[in-house]
């Protein structure tokens, strides 16, 4: 189904490619007319059914180029392709790269650790590719369905007035104010939900701006200057040393703390110019508060920025 | 005579299909809300205005239940009426104000009356207070841009706040075609206020108020 | 038999008006704005759920032009069957998303969507439709598990298919914490199917099935 609504397009896939078409047309040159293809395997099942191969077949090496060029175009053309898209093809583009690399050297050899963990690789790509061949082929089954049914309008009449006026009197208890109330909690954005990205992989311990600046705050608050080597020099892992150095960011904005640097890359000296009393780390700046607040979040933090 | 021509070429057309030009008459009758006149009707189907006089007047009796040979059919023999049954059925067709529309009949209003309130409650559902909301403040307003600010589909809620008297048609987008809602006057009585003007800003609740409008606006379906 | 005693009894009251339990159950079907199961059906009309679904079959035969003594029609002489016409009407009774509803004739679909404004919705896109079958074979369902499965984001689509109505919010995944989707009856409605089992099956589509469903319970997020 190539003609697909692109007025109702959700942003991102569609836009994509509508680019690419045009691009394709101003340039010209490259083989690969591209259709609007909604993902990787779409497109991979695309050039395969192009080359009339099998999907099961080990001819994957074929498409391998085509695939590629039509990333890299992909990537010329540059925005309105969303990361998490492009970083899915590249994983894709790479195991078919490997594919192909394994298949120039001599077959028969499957020993080494490497070799093994490339027919994985390559099974597992299969099998992805098949399960989204399969809801692929239902996808145009829903399409058609829904295309007929479409063709039917259900009878959806208001009710009859005298019907209408057998209904019990409404019951309307909200004021104005109240009624405000809901209409602004309703008009609310709710596209909140982050898009989910994958921690897993992560595994940095827990490490809290506020948790550290109130350690800092103690030493500087009733000692000596100290050097940011020496603020450091207990941390027990990197994620403590660069969130100590976040917090106490926080805390120069907050002017609390002073730093001295003689030159560049020399030690970093810091001293303490809050008042003795009445600061915690929870005074610090407002930005930091709405973002570590909550308690669950808080936990968080300091790996999102870690991972900056 | 082009009216004639017109009407005849679509008869033709109409006919191929199964049941003709009275079937697809009985199809528009059957889903349309609003009752329309025959002149609405032929100019829909293409047929003329006396056609349709006359094939309204055939379903009319058929669904009364006169037989074809009853007294008052048309000695024509127009396939209209080759269909007609001998009992009457459970909806008729009446011309109210001008217009025609299918109507359960009168005699089962009981039974009909008593599956209507089965299940009706006299408070509005969360649902349909926060629709209600949206619709009295983006007026006027379509369905699918309710239920983008909603985020869930809102046809059915509004069906209801339309059958409550609370919110009503407001004609149709001139861009997208879709129909458009307003809140009516009872709305206002049952608040307790003279007019939209007396709703209370949403300003204090919702600040930044315009970049929210924008991005409604850009998700727009 | 209580049950059987009341049956008789509405049967017995509705009998006495013209039309008798069929133009009842007719008449009901006329107001009607949703689906409405055999059941909700014979409890308003004080019926059997037997005595509903003869009759609705009945209903369904007459309306699609079977005349009385076509094959398939029952023997039993039933009252429903008693008006059967020849010809098609122009609209038909179906069973869809677990009740039934009368819907104009698919073959009318050009001539009454120029009297229906607001009754269409624009066509899904590839990504959409792909997504929703997704959903709708492996629902209940995390977007990480779709997008697995497609290999792209779905976030956005996903969205757009709740704003539809076609996707519903199923609670959250108890080990990951990820609010899980499944489809809804609109979606079973605009696909003409009654429940989910209708759905053509999807293990004639992936080939080698046994392996494969296991490794992808192995990954499955």
């Amino acid at each position: 189904m190539p003609s697909v609504d692109a007025g109702a397009a959700p942003a991102g896939e569609a836009e994509a490619t509508a680019d690419a078409e045009s691009t394709t047309a101003r340039k010209g040159g490259f083989e690969v007319r591209l259709a609007n293809f909604t993902g990787p395997f779409d497109l991979l099942l695309g050039l395969i059914a192009k080359h009339k191969l099998d999907v099961t077949e080990l001819a994957l090496a074929t498409v391998t180029d085509e695939f590629i060029k039509y990333i890299r175009r992909l990537q010329e053309l540059g925005e309105g392709w969303a990361l998490d898209e492009a970083s899915e093809f590249l994983v894709i583009a790479a195991t078919l790269l490997d594919l192909k690399a394994a298949r120039l050297l001599p077959a028969g050899e499957v020993e080494d650790e490497e070799d093994v963990a490339l027919l994985e690789a390559r099974d597992l790509l299969f099998a992805r590719l098949l399960q989204y061949k399969a809801f692929k082929q239902l996808a145009a089954h829903l399409g058609e369905t829904l295309e007929n049914e479409a063709q039917r309008f259900p009878r959806q009449v208001a009710l009859e007035p005298h019907f209408a006026a057998l209904l019990p009197e409404l019951i309307w208890r909200h004021s104005p104010e109240q009624f405000a109330a809901v209409a602004a909690k309703a008009l609310e954005p709710k596209d909140t939900t982050p898009p989910e990205v994958g921690v897993d992989h992560l595994h940095g311990a827990p490490v809290s701006i506020k948790e550290q600046a109130e350690i800092l705050g103690f030493r500087l608050q009733f000692g000596r200057p100290l050097s940011f080597r020496a603020l450091v020099a207990d941390a027990e892992s990197t994620l403590v040393v660069v969130v100590r150095f976040l917090a106490l960011l926080e805390m120069f904005r907050d002017r609390v703390v002073a730093f001295e640097q003689p030159a560049p890359l020399s030690e970093l000296t810091v001293r303490w110019t809050g008042r003795p009393e009445g600061w915690s780390s929870e005074n610090l700046s407002e930005e930091y508060e709405t973002v570590a607040a909550p308690a669950t979040q808080r936990e968080t933090d300091p790996e999102e920025h870690a991972n900056e | 005579m082009s009216d004639y021509e017109d009407a005849v070429a679509g008869l033709a057309a109409l006919g191929e299909r199964p049941g003709g030009a009275r079937a697809a008459l009985e199809a528009v009758l059957m889903v349309i809300d609003q009752p329309a006149s025959s002149e609405e009707l032929a100019a829909g189907l293409g047929l003329t205005v006396a056609v349709v006089d006359e094939l309204l007047a055939g379903l009319q009796r058929d669904y009364n239940g006169y037989t074809v040979n009853a007294p008052g059919t048309d000695a024509d023999g127009s396939p209209a009426d080759a269909g007609a049954s001998s009992a009457p059925r459970g909806f008729e067709l009446r011309n109210v104000a001008g217009g025609w529309r299918i109507y359960s009949r009168p005699e089962f209003s009981d039974v009909v009356g008593k599956f209507v309130l089965d299940g009706q409650t006299a408070r509005l559902t969360q649902a349909a207070l926060e629709t209600m909301a949206v619709i009295a403040y983006r007026q006027p307003v379509s369905r699918a841009r309710v239920s983008a600010i909603r985020g869930v589909n809102v046809d059915s809620v509004v069906r209801t706040l339309v059958q409550r008297g609370l919110v009503e048609e407001a004609g149709t987008d001139p861009e997208s075609g879709s129909l458009l809602y307003r809140s009516t006057s009872y709305f206002l009585e049952r608040m307790g206020i003279a007019s939209l003007e007396e709703l209370p800003p949403l300003s204090p609740h919702l600040p930044g108020l315009e970049g929210i409008e924008e991005f409604f606006d850009a998700e727009r379906m």
